[in-house]
């Protein structure tokens, strides 16, 4: 295996961009850098092409394929990859549920669900939010009762991103009622094949289809795809979450769009001039620059800490995830502006995301941009809406 | 201060008229074609149509009110751009013409915007050239919304003597790329290449300056009307959805962030007031009223449109709960015309400095 | 008595404006054009100015002395002396205790005071906010407590604004623990000479001086100045408050701001050029502009509704007093850009506005401005501050 | 992302020093001159001078700890413009004056900004002429923080070949006009009207450059300094003010506003470690950076300023709590070297496009 700890960061980052070059397909790059939703082909051979080189799971342990990065190289991978329009890896197997079944998973979990995730081979729906559990996740309803060796689960989950092409999927459910309602949580597998699972698409306001709704009537789940303990999986699912802390900031998606920015304004012409050389556009737009450098450096310094196991300003991951998604919404702003009407055009990812959309009339360059935009409200609300996060970070303060 | 500000006996009739159409019809999957002919049965196409035109004599502000409950119901037909943009087009250039439009009989639609416009109405690169004894024009016009709908374009072309003038096409005589706007309303692209025209007025820029003007306001008054809706599903959320064992309305940044939503839309809906006003005086200041106007609006518009969606939560970013359709309309109004930055732009170059 | 009602807004405006020109001193003008605080000899000579034509009591009614102006009228007169630079008279006296007196008043209380405030004779503080009842103003603690014909006075006020050259006060007091907190709470007019008042000045970060402290100790005030019913106190200050409901917008403030910026920036030249050219300056100031003249419809519509004797939109005073001071700081902070480190010397308002402020060194077109602007912040939070007009906008939208 | 982060353990305790020295001297009422001797025993001065002249070898990340802590109590002393911009520029051009700028023997003053200047450092307007063996300079340099406690200035001024020369006036042969700026530090403007002066470079533009850069990023640092205690003091006041009988603190919209304080102060802080980075990579990046940082940590402070003000309600805008002082001084800071604006203008004609 490649040792990366001798490698300087730019040689690390011409590593990632000679591998991009040298196995990316131009007609996936191109495709890649209008849509925004997944597109399974696409994310699946991307991915066993990573792991080819050990590189589709960069946040497990060595011990079980990880290569072993620092946080530091992470990050250059990530942007790298996405500004190069690789397929966006599906983050719920990969950085999700993954690391989780590394950490807490049986030799048996293991052995079957990890290569599968590693290659891409299984791709996985994350089973947390309910229609009465969103910012208030611990107040989850969907049962799991133990019945033999068997759990039976009735319920429902929604917002579950990818489900309709997705094998398996992770869940929190309850499985006591008793004590705080954080303690009668646990974690579990399910496939998503078992009887008494339907999927219902969740059309989103840019017309795409990404997200589901999944019910749960009497599902059989062998015990043994419960993970860790039985009543704490509220535990597992923090960590799962704390684990990822620096990678909600969006940076490399800022890069991206302050690129495309930059292609629309140079493409768009005012009255004969193009958009780009219009002073006040400039000036606008150097704002918002700015705001993504000092942000990136907010990124840095909490990566730089991380490594040197400081633990930093305490609401990090908080802080990164309100700016890095209000953010995105205000550039994603500016471009809708930049392109004028030229913006307008439905452009429809339509056929659920298992083929590629058919382009709209108009400039190649405005094709998915105000889709996106549209899509992008959903930033600021999943994961925790930006409002749950201005409590968690006051909270932290006020009580030091 | 002298502004109009309380509707009267009649704009009071044409509102109920339109909020109970709006209720009964928007959503009851009939075509715009259908719809159309209830808008001119129920007098809409008339109301600033002079009565010696077979009109109702009235102005934009009946427009605005008739507007602003079409806006509150998505109603993707036309009205604004064929009762308001072409009618008062008409009314300058080609008073005759008025009635047929005010029967439904002609859907006249001004295909003026093109392609780094930026907001400038006299910015027009479309040319039009003598051909016999009629006219052609080669160009394109762009993001005509209720494209499908239209029995002719009233379009503007540079005529070889520099100035502006104004052609119809026929829409069976026209090409339109017929698209979505992402907002779900039918729109069209008028594409022009040598295609023959006949003259409506060979210096038609002020008119069309008139007209779009009342465009703006108008289509403000509409946005307003959607912001309306939007304001009140998000005030109703607040009190309905439960979270951490209280109703989410119970919590003081939700609370602040309605209070800001109810300040902007407030802002909105009076500023279109003034925007008529200007319109009705005809004073110096019009087209800045005008350009200040669809700039207000639409900047509250995107605020309170993202900010619905934010307090409703992943709902909001759903197909099937209509916060997220209004969100999409105001976007669209942003857009158009150049944009919000661009109106700002005009605003700035009319500003007293 | 003029009748105004048979005016046109345009002839009224040009009534004032005549008035104006024909009695406003040049070199008051300018002193006024340049100041933020109260200068007490100008305001005394222009309130009996005013009254001699019976123009100081706009809000009064017409057996009190009031010109019987519509609330258009009254707003129109108050931009135009205000951009004309006429002194800003002290609203303490003349629309706040005034009103309360001619509606509530005993007959002897309104033959004393009435004529006084009318000619500036006596000016007013206000005493309502205590150290511990800011927002929360219910929470008064001042007692009065009666003995004999008089009531005895001990506790304390803050932020009352011209205190320091005032000669009387009116006041919230506490006469009763019982109940509610508002309901004990009674309104008093004190003589400001009265053994037991002790006056400290607060200096505001501006340098000025404006506010102060005033402190009673068995201060013993005749019960014959006791306003209406003992315990009623709290429901005349709420209609004091109310009577204003559309004073608070601060257009005026906002026009003359916009004509500052305009001038200051036609003198700023960055690198040659008038920064009134540069377009990105331009444009935000359109910004600002606009925000002013949708905020004056806004106004206008309040108005319009007032005198229809419609109640229109139900929280309007907290809107037009959120929206209205939060331009004006943004206004101010537009205007100290526009003047880059011109703006910086210390502009000292500081004899405690007994006398004319000396002028700093640098462009006269900047004396006070960056003073005036920290000052401005108490905009937004006295008279109720900002968070708390917000609950009552969001308390009156979520009960409807 | 190698950006330099955790400070070095010499750095960790210059820092702890002066944070010391500020707990024990800011408010002691002792003058700047006295002050300015302790700075230099301290070896404040002398941090970024190379060891062969006499100094201790660090660099600006070691004038931007102390000047970060000096900016917490608002020393009004002219560490940044003495020990960061007289210093570089000394360095560049004649570097074997550093030694007694180290020691506080000399106190030079960069005087180089004025009106109209925008912040392009390379507008100058004063001249310099020659007359017999020196120069004589004519023109206005404004808003020279420190002003009356300087033995000199260090004036830029463009001489007859076009190019921007640096001379040197004597404190004592120089006209100063000076006053306050309103944060109270003492200040003054330099007036030149045909001033003798010795030539220190006759090409000193590039010098200028860089060390206004270092100004600018470090002059950031002293200003999240500024801003860090505004945030403290408003964290503590929602930890201690109640209202209506709970801590303000609770109230989930104040909450929320200091969240938002919070994530402005550390864009704060973070933008400034980039600009450090910059500057001493020295690469083409290296202006834009700098102007990057002054303009985030100007807006940031802006914010962080007005907000600490207004959580804390009426005491905020008094004189005698110091909420308020820190505000000032960030406004002062967000309007030197032509206001945020023109450093968004100046970043803009540096951007990539």
């Amino acid at each position: 295996m490649t040792d990366y700890s001798k490698m300087s960061e730019d040689q690390f980052r011409q590593m990632v961009r000679d591998f991009i070059s040298e196995n990316l397909p131009p007609e996936m790059a191109a495709r890649w850098k209008k849509m925004y939703h997944p597109y399974k082909p696409d994310v699946v051979w991307w991915t066993s092409k990573l792991n080819e080189v050990g590189w589709s799971v960069p946040g497990w342990p060595v011990e079980y394929g990880g290569p072993d990065w620092t946080i530091a190289q992470r990050h250059i991978f990530e942007e790298e990859v996405f500004l190069a329009g690789c397929p966006a890896l599906s983050p719920q197997g990969l950085t999700l549920v993954g690391p989780v079944i590394c950490h807490y998973g049986t030799p048996e979990q293991k052995d079957f669900h990890l290569p599968k995730i590693r290659s891409g081979e299984i791709m996985w729906a994350q089973g947390f939010s309910e229609p009465n559990a969103g910012s208030d996740l611990a107040a989850l309803q969907c049962r799991a009762v133990r019945d033999g060796d068997e759990y039976v689960v009735n319920g429902q989950k929604i917002w579950t991103s990818e489900a309709h092409y997705s094998e398996w999927v992770f869940m929190l459910v309850r499985t006591s009622t008793e004590g705080k309602k954080q303690a009668g949580i646990s974690f579990l597998l399910i496939d998503l094949d078992t009887p008494g699972i339907t999927i219902r698409p969740i059309i989103s306001i840019d017309g795409g289809h990404e997200l589901n709704e999944v019910f749960f009537e009497d599902v059989r789940v062998p015990a043994s795809n419960l993970v860790g303990e039985e009543n704490k999986g509220w535990t597992y699912a923090k960590e799962l979450l704390a684990e990822e802390r620096t990678f909600s900031a969006e940076v490399k998606r800022h890069k991206g769009q302050l690129r495309r920015i930059k292609n629309i304004a140079r493409e768009t012409k005012i009255r004969g001039r193009p958009l780009i050389e219009d002073p006040h556009f400039q000036r606008r737009l150097a704002q918002l620059e700015i705001e993504v450098l000092a942000h990136e450096a907010t990124l840095w310094r909490v990566v730089a800490e991380e490594e040197a196991g400081i633990l930093g300003a305490a609401p990090t991951p908080s802080i990164l995830k309100v700016r890095g998604t209000e953010l995105v919404q205000r550039l994603g702003a500016l471009m809708i502006e930049a392109l004028e009407e030229a913006g307008l055009p439905y452009y429809a990812e339509h056929d659920y995301f298992l083929t590629e959309p058919a382009d709209p009339p108009g400039r190649p360059d405005a094709y998915g941009v105000s889709s996106d935009f549209m899509f992008r409200r959903s930033l600021t609300i999943y994961g925790g809406s930006n409002e749950v996060q201005r409590n968690i970070i006051a909270g932290q303060l006020l009580r030091n | 201060m002298g502004m109009k500000v309380l509707p009267t006996e009649e704009q009071v009739m044409f509102r109920d008229a339109a909020a109970r159409w709006v209720e009964q019809e928007a959503g009851s999957g009939a075509d715009m074609a259908a719809q159309w002919g209830q808008f001119a049965e129920l007098g809409w196409l008339m109301v600033a149509i002079p009565e010696d035109q077979g009109g109702l004599d009235g102005n934009v502000y009946d427009n605005a009110i008739i507007a602003e409950e079409l806006g509150k119901g998505l109603v993707a037909a036309p009205y604004v751009g064929v009762a308001v943009t072409a009618t008062q087009l008409l009314l300058a250039l080609a008073p005759e013409r008025a009635e047929a439009v005010a029967s439904g009989e002609e859907i006249p639609l001004v295909a003026h915007v093109e392609a780094g416009q930026g907001g400038d109405p006299s910015w027009v690169e479309t040319t039009a050239t003598q051909a016999g004894d009629g006219w052609s024009l080669t160009g394109t016009k762009t993001a005509i919304i209720g494209a499908p709908l239209a029995t002719s374009f009233l379009v503007s072309a540079r005529t070889p003597d520099g100035k502006i003038g104004l052609f119809e096409v026929a829409a069976d005589a026209a090409k339109v790329r017929e698209y979505l706007l992402f907002d779900m309303r039918p729109a069209g692209d008028l594409v022009l290449d040598a295609t023959p025209a006949t003259l409506i007025s060979s210096d038609a820029l002020s008119a069309i300056e008139f007209a779009l003007d009342c465009e703006h306001v108008v289509e403000s008054a509409e946005a307003v009307g959607v912001m309306q809706t939007a304001f009140d599903l998000t005030k109703d959320y607040l009190n309905t959805r439960q979270q951490y064992g209280q109703l989410i309305g119970q919590f003081q940044a939700l609370q602040h962030r309605l209070a800001d939503m109810f300040i902007e839309l407030e802002q909105a809906r009076s500023v279109v007031l003034r925007g008529l006003d200007a319109l009705v005086r005809n004073g110096p200041d019009r087209s800045a009223m005008a350009a200040a106007c669809r700039v207000k609006v639409a900047q509250a518009g995107h605020f309170v449109g993202a900010q619905g969606i934010q307090l409703h939560g992943g709902i909001g970013v759903t197909e099937e709960y209509p916060v997220g359709h209004h969100f999409r309309q105001l976007i669209a109004f942003e857009m158009r015309h150049g944009g919000a930055g661009a109106q700002v732009e005009r605003y700035a170059s009319m500003m007293e400095l």
